[in-house]
């Protein structure tokens, strides 16, 4: 287990105390950080890892909130319905990623970003099972008060956080990164020393589904409304991205850091600027780009830096 | 000697260029065959053929009794067919030990990372990279990096190697010790098609010499018949040489 | 430009009026004020949306602020209404509403908009015993939660098209195959799911009922269909851009019907400034209308009283978006100044037992929160104004058929 | 007849979202980057038009030869500016920067214009023309006239002029283009320039027909995506191609299917094209 | 005044990033002769044309032409002074006419276009090929078109140092002939000729003196006849017929 891996670790370690400072407004924050950082690691699987630039986030996001939505307002219990999301998130991402995979750089790009469009609309225009545009309702949970509830959804989704990050540790010392590892380096010659490169980017674009799609379940159960156009937004592809490159491609600490501090400076940025905020936040994204485009842990983590090349 | 591989006529097309025009070849067990012909000639494209790179626009590529014309490369690699790339493609943020490691890795299913880095070190120690076992492959030199080339290609336990200009860019010390390298592995009996300009060495090592010009396959024999056949001589150095040789000859 | 400048000005002032009192406050006079949160998706699809709902709320803070603020027990208190953006994002929604009730420590909540949001946020006004005034959500699922801190000032979507089909059925009994084209997203949908029972109900024939996806750039195949079937009434449902783009389309390919019917396009103004001639004879139906005559008990008075203020204040008349927006301000302030107390809970009873005219009509909520006390406009442009057509005590012309 | 109606729909249609797409494909071909900045550019050519317009009554067709120089020192310094400093970069880098400066003008645009609807109807309006029962709107025809000349115009300098022949090189062969003597830093910024330029246009003619709102960006951005991939990178005859093929889906489907499946039905075709042929329908033979 | 050298390297290095390949190269082309460079595959000599057409940078060492220093000039600089890079596997715009590639030859020369209809008619008069064939793409013709057209290319260029790598490379022995005597007259007519050429004799034959390349450093040099009697050209290059 290498310092960064335990660092992250006790980082997650940490913020499981938050309940004990913050209100039910901090959980909340809390709970959408560990959200995004479950975005935001589970991308690097495939956009960090492999090197494929998967713009895929927002589809299996939506996909899992749907079907972890639609279980849930049939009478599911929550702790059936979420892995449920994942799993099925799990299966639809690794049969698409068998075609979709074959395409490199700007043409999976594209690909991976119109996944969104499509899932959209086929659940826009599936309204018996989802309601398409009217949205789709999901019943409370038996209320058991405002913070009960919030602490309830946070862990929900704060241990959610801290097995994907054990599953991207687990990768990444894994058969299975050392082999993703080499198609992003390398993709002819992975394939020259009988690497099964199409397996493995399929189990990639499949696992970082999986947790996205998991995160889905649990968003939907917990803000008991979801319609195609909040859960299918485009933001929730862009956003990983954006906090992996701050935090510095490739290392689950550095994604995670980056997570945070994105979310930290959105949060600024939307209290002080209501009007122009996004034109704040695209210029923090400009200007990161322009002078740090290695992110904040490169200095730390140089040896991930070279994951850019391929990516 | 028995068939390893065999092609029967094989072509490929790039757009509107005729890369490959029906070659028909047989190589056997045991044997060290010299694939020579001028710069594009289609040498290259041959071996990318055999492995899966680039698919045959026809014909038929049998390898140890199996068709494999539209095996997927990994797949050819797991049965034995292994290769060395001229312009070298280490997986260059590795280590030069886990980029042997790879090839041991995943070119035997059911493998362990933790046993083929073992093998690795064997393989290194091969090699004589056992030094640099730790270091980023893209920063080895030239001459490591094609010999750690090599030692990823054998570590997958190839029944045929295919070797595409190893020595390209080598001095002749570096070269003397790849060729030592070839003269030792098949000795261990493994069937080797290499690629070469260095006729020193094609010469030196190989028991039979194919020629390939503008696609096609022009002569395939014994070295020395091989080198006065004057087709062979017109295509390699030019027609004038051609002339003069036979004035000398 | 020469309406957007002075508008951005006004907005930004008023932006700036908010600030300072925003800081004011949290000084000295922290105990003068009442706070009020709305939420409000500035950014985003549905920004048009969010700068009525703003125009609405504000014109309502600054007529109070003027009169000296909300007597609460004998003093008075300013009012303040903090914005945020929401980007049009519902779990953003949900979010900001969260925070103004615990972080900005806000007395009372405007909902976001629509009825998606709305009812993501209702649960949060629940948890927290937040009395919260939704001034755009018209979906009784909204309210049908059971939760007794949530009010409405939107009828059910059925009380706009069951009075239009009735017209219709009445005055143009040449109908008979109705056609309805539906924005694929929440309200339009609901809308045009009620006009096709409504029509049904009476006996009509529903030949082409289709939806379209959010962002559709382009109607020209969908109309050249619902052309060829030749219905004798178009029934379409959408936001403004949408219907604009249908309408113009629907003129390009000299599509005539007897009746066409849009909602909610033709309760805005910019609809009709950006349709011309061609918004001639086109019906709608909302749930207010600047022609309404009432005599109101809040701070706004009569109907024409209101729309003389927006005027002023805005050079436009109001919409039934702006309207609710001022309304849901005036109803908590009656409610406020009637338990004579800020306690939430008292406030919250006192909105219960509202039953008062106001400029936006007889205002009493039904047992779910829902308002069941208005009788929503049928209105149809005639000569480039909105004519009210029902309900009869406010009926100013008679329906005309024949839209070319 | 319908049929009739829904093929000529989709010509003229098709002609436009062309138009939409054309700068894109240029920009994507030439500098290797899917300027997402792109729909937002279309939205401030149509502000422009619709300002003028009811600002100065300058007829579109003025706006068109005022928002092409315009539109093209705007691009040119963002690319010299910002764009340029990443351009070697991965496509993760190049498509999130492009995506933060678009959130900025976008922002801007909704900060200026606020984001309601604006509509620029011209007086008189151009009314229909119809031939046997074909029905076509004069302001699409004209639209259409107009987008095919800009193309048109496109194609000449890519063409005949020196730069258009330079730009062309770069997009076949950057080493080979510096060996000629291309600066190929300052081509890049004269074709981003250009595809600035064209979208800046493409506003224009937009506002003649749709709409102008920052939030119909996305729309614009979507079909340029959609028509290049269909059509084939950086080149005219492709984006016509593509355009066309585009609305003639979009058509058929959303009268086959229904309407909310046209969209689904488009992105679906272009997954499809994007795995069976990268290289669009027109792809990599033509340049021109 | 008429300089001798029309290119002078003094131990010349360059490379691709951190891969050195050129180390420490001297070399002088006369001006008004034809200079071959020959050697074995991997050698370097390609990379010495992009060292010296500036397509990457020279890391050490002097690069004079005319008395200028061109060691940190960028590829247009280059160009201005005349030095002029056909390159390996002739690097056409396939999707352009034969007429667009020629005029991009002429890019950087900012001419009046009778000037430029001028200098096209040259290399028409030179290639009649290309002309019958100007406005057919280029990537359509057949290999010895091709080297035609990006030696017609090169031409263009106005330049008085044309470098050509791999001249004959895939080409039949009748259009190399042709090639060459195409590369005579224009010798004669003044214009010096970098060639890199792995047809070794024709290269010899051809040349007024050459460099023996080998490992990234010049290892023999002489007149093209001296050389071909010099036992290192079977070492480096022709190995196979002394065995």
């Amino acid at each position: 287990m290498s310092r960064s891996n335990l660092i992250l670790l006790a980082l997650i370690a940490c913020i499981a105390a938050l309940p004990m400072f913050g209100g039910a407004y901090a959980l909340r924050l809390g709970t959408i950080a560990c959200m995004y950082a479950i975005l935001a690691l589970s991308w690097n699987v495939v956009g960090g890892l492999a090197g494929y630039p998967s713009f895929a986030t927002a589809a299996f996001f939506g996909l899992g909130a749907y079907i972890g939505g639609v279980l849930l307002a049939r009478g599911m219990p929550l702790a059936a319905a979420v892995p449920i999301a994942g799993i099925g998130s799990f299966l639809v991402a690794a049969l698409l990623g068998a075609a979709l995979l074959r395409l490199r750089g700007h043409y999976f790009a594209i690909a991976s970003l119109s996944l969104i469009e499509v899932f959209r609309e086929v659940v826009n225009n599936a309204t018996d099972l989802t309601g398409g545009g009217m949205g789709l309702n999901i019943p409370l949970s038996a209320s058991a008060g405002v913070m009960a509830d919030a602490t309830f959804f946070f862990y929900a989704m704060w241990s959610l956080l801290l097995v994907t990050a054990v599953m991207v540790m687990a990768v990444s010392l894994s058969k299975l990164g050392f082999g993703l590892s080499c198609i992003r380096q390398n993709e002819t010659a992975a394939n020259m020393v009988g690497l099964n490169t199409t397996l493995y980017k399929s189990i990639a674009f499949g696992l970082s589904a999986c947790f996205v799609g998991s995160a889905g379940g649990i968003y939907a159960a917990w803000v008991h409304y979801i319609d195609p156009s909040d859960v299918f937004d485009i933001l929730y592809s862009v956003k990983p991205i954006v906090m992996a490159l701050i935090g510095g491609l490739g290392s689950p600490l550095g994604v995670t850091v980056g997570a945070f501090v994105y979310l930290g400076l959105e949060e600024v940025v939307w209290r002080n600027y209501i009007q122009i905020h996004s034109g704040v936040l695209g210029i923090i994204i400009v200007l990161l780009l322009l002078f740090l485009p290695h992110g904040l842990m490169s200095v730390g983590s140089w040896r991930w830096r070279r994951g850019m090349k391929n990516a | 000697m028995p068939e390893i591989l065999r092609l029967q006529s094989v072509s490929r097309r790039f757009g509107g260029l005729q890369a490959l025009r029906d070659i028909s070849l047989t190589v056997n067990k045991g044997e060290v065959i010299g694939l020579i012909g001028p710069n594009g000639a289609g040498k290259t494209t041959l071996v990318n053929v055999v492995t899966g790179v680039t698919p045959a626009t026809g014909g038929a590529v049998v390898f140890d009794g199996e068709d494999i014309t539209k095996v997927k490369t990994y797949r050819s690699a797991r049965l034995g067919l292994s290769r060395t790339f001229q312009i070298v493609q280490p997986f260059a943020e590795f280590s030069a030990l886990d980029n042997v490691a790879a090839a041991a890795l995943f070119s035997k299913p059911g493998e362990s990372l933790k046993a083929a880095r073992e093998e690795a070190r064997r393989h290194l120690a091969f090699v004589g990279l056992e030094a640099q076992a730790a270091q980023e492959a893209a920063t080895l030199t030239l001459a490591m990096r094609k010999r750690l080339e090599l030692a990823k290609a054998l570590a997958m336990r190839p029944k045929l190697l295919f070797l595409d200009e190893v020595n390209a860019g080598l001095n002749s010390a570096e070269v003397e010790r790849a060729t030592a390298l070839i003269h030792q592995l098949a000795a261990d009996g493994i069937t080797i098609v290499m690629i070469e300009h260095l006729m020193k060495v094609v010469l030196n090592v190989c028991s039979r010499i194919v020629v390939l010009h503008n696609g096609r396959l022009i002569a395939d024999g014994q070295p020395r018949d091989v080198m006065t056949n004057p087709a062979v001589i017109e295509a390699y150095l030019g027609q004038q040489y051609a002339q003069r040789a036979g004035v000398h000859g | 430009m020469a309406r957007s400048l002075p508008l951005y000005a006004r907005l930004s002032r008023s932006l700036v009026v908010a600030a300072a009192v925003a800081l004011s406050a949290s000084a000295a006079f922290a105990q003068d004020v009442i706070k009020f949160g709305a939420p409000l998706p500035l950014t985003g699809p549905l920004a048009p949306e969010a700068i009525k709902q703003q125009q609405g709320y504000d014109l309502w803070a600054e007529q109070v602020n003027k009169a000296g603020g909300i007597s609460v027990g004998g003093k008075k208190y300013k009012v303040e209404i903090v914005y945020s953006d929401y980007q049009s994002n519902t779990p953003r929604a949900v979010q900001a509403t969260e925070q103004m009730i615990t972080q900005d420590g806000v007395n009372f909540m405007f909902s976001p908009f629509g009825s998606g949001a709305a009812k993501a946020a209702s649960s949060l006004s629940e948890r927290y015993k937040m009395p919260t005034i939704a001034s755009t959500a018209s979906s009784p699922q909204v309210y049908d939660q059971g939760y007794k801190y949530l009010f409405g000032t939107f009828t059910p979507n059925d009380t706009l098209t069951t009075p239009l089909t009735k017209i219709v059925k009445a005055k143009a009994p040449n109908v008979k195959k109705v056609a309805i084209l539906a924005r694929n997203d929440l309200f339009p949908l609901a809308i045009a799911q009620e006009m096709e029972k409504s029509a049904k109900a009476n006996g009509l024939d529903v030949v082409y009922f289709e939806k379209y996806a959010i962002g559709t750039l382009d109607h020209s195949a969908t109309l050249s269909q619902i052309k060829s079937l030749a219905p004798q009434w178009i029934f379409v449902t959408g936001y403004i851009n949408d219907l604009l783009l249908v309408r113009k389309q629907m003129s390009d390919q000299e599509i005539k019907a007897d009746v066409v019917s849009m909602i909610a396009g033709p309760a805005y103004q910019e609809f009709i400034d950006a349709a011309g001639p061609s918004g001639e004879n086109i019906s709608s139906a909302a749930w207010w209308h600047p022609a309404a005559k009432y005599d109101g008990k809040d701070i706004f008075g009569t109907t024409a009283n209101y729309v003389k203020l927006f005027r002023e204040k805005y050079k436009s008349d109001p919409d039934y978006a702006q309207a609710s927006a001022s309304v849901s301000g005036a109803l908590f302030q009656m409610a406020i100044e009637k338990a004579g107390t800020l306690d939430k809970e008292k406030v919250r009873d006192a909105l219960a037992a509202t039953d008062v005219m106001t400029f936006w009509g007889p205002v009493r909520f039904g047992p779910t929160g829902q308002i069941n006390s208005l009788e929503p406009p049928v209105f149809q442009l005639q000569g480039g104004k909105a004519i009210v057509l029902s309900p009869d005590i406010i009926k100013q012309g008679e329906f005309k058929l024949g839209v070319n | 007849m319908f049929a009739a109606q829904i093929l000529i729909n989709a010509l003229v249609l098709g002609c436009l979202y062309a138009c939409i797409a054309i700068g894109f494909s240029l920009v994507w071909g030439v500098l290797n980057v899917i300027n997402l900045i792109h729909g937002s550019f279309i939205v401030l050519g149509a502000y422009l038009a619709w300002s003028l317009y009811q600002g100065f009554h300058v007829s579109p067709w003025y706006a068109l030869v005022i928002a092409a120089p315009l539109f093209f020192v705007f691009g040119y310094v963002i690319q010299r500016i910002v764009l340029n400093r990443v351009i070697t970069a991965p496509v993760l880098v190049t498509l999130t920067m492009t995506f933060g400066l678009d959130l900025i003008l976008n922002n801007a645009m909704i900060y200026y214009f606020k984001a309601d609807y604006r509509k620029l109807t011209l007086k008189p309006p151009m009314g229909s023309v119809s031939i046997f029962d074909v029905v076509v709107p004069v302001d699409r025809l004209v639209a259409t006239i107009a987008a095919l000349a800009l193309t048109g115009i496109l194609y000449l300098i890519l063409r005949r002029l020196r730069v258009g022949r330079a730009i062309v090189a770069v997009r076949l062969d950057r080493d080979a283009a510096v060996l000629m003597g291309v600066d190929v830093n300052a081509i890049y910024a004269i074709a981003f320039g250009l595809g600035t330029a064209l979208a800046g246009c493409a506003g224009v003619l937009m506002a003649l027909i749709f709409p102008i709102s920052p939030l119909t960006s996305t729309a614009y951005l979507g079909k340029a995506f959609v028509v290049c991939v269909l059509g084939g990178l950086g080149s005219v005859s492709g984006a016509l191609a593509g355009g066309v093929l585009l609305a003639l889906i979009e058509g058929v489907g959303s009268a086959m299917f229904g309407p909310a499946h046209a969209t689904t039905l488009s992105f679906v075709l272009l997954i499809v094209f994007l795995i069976l042929r990268p290289q669009g329908l027109l792809g990599r033979k033509g340049f021109e | 005044m008429a300089e001798t050298n029309i290119v002078e390297l003094k131990g010349l290095r360059a490379g691709y990033g951190e891969v050195q390949v050129l180390w420490g190269i001297d070399l002088a082309v006369p001006t008004g002769e034809i200079t071959a460079l020959i050697g074995s595959n991997g050698a370097g000599k390609t990379t010495l044309m992009r060292a010296l057409s500036g397509l990457i940078p020279v890391q050490s060492g002097s690069y004079l032409s005319g008395g200028v220093d061109l060691s940190t000039a960028n590829a247009v600089t280059i160009l201005s002074h005349g030095i002029v890079h056909v390159p390996e596997g002739r690097r056409l715009f396939g999707a352009m006419s034969i007429e667009d590639n020629l005029l991009m030859g002429a890019y950087s020369r900012r001419v009046s276009s009778t000037e430029l209809k001028r200098d096209l008619n040259r290399v028409y008069t030179t290639f009649p090929k290309l002309f019958e064939r100007r406005y057919q793409a280029a990537g359509t013709l057949s290999g010895g078109e091709q080297q035609m057209c990006a030696i017609g290319r090169g031409l263009m260029g106005a330049p008085k140092l044309l470098m050509i790598d791999e001249l004959s490379l895939g080409l039949s022995p009748l259009l190399v002939e042709q090639l060459v005597a195409a590369l005579r007259t224009l010798n004669a007519e003044g214009m010096s000729i970098l060639l890199v050429e792995q047809d070794v004799i024709t290269a010899l034959d051809l040349c007024h003196s050459a460099f023996v390349m080998d490992m990234g450093r010049i290892v023999r040099s002489g007149s093209g006849q001296d050389l071909l009697a010099d036992p290192i050209i079977g070492e480096a290059y022709l190995g196979v017929l002394k065995s």
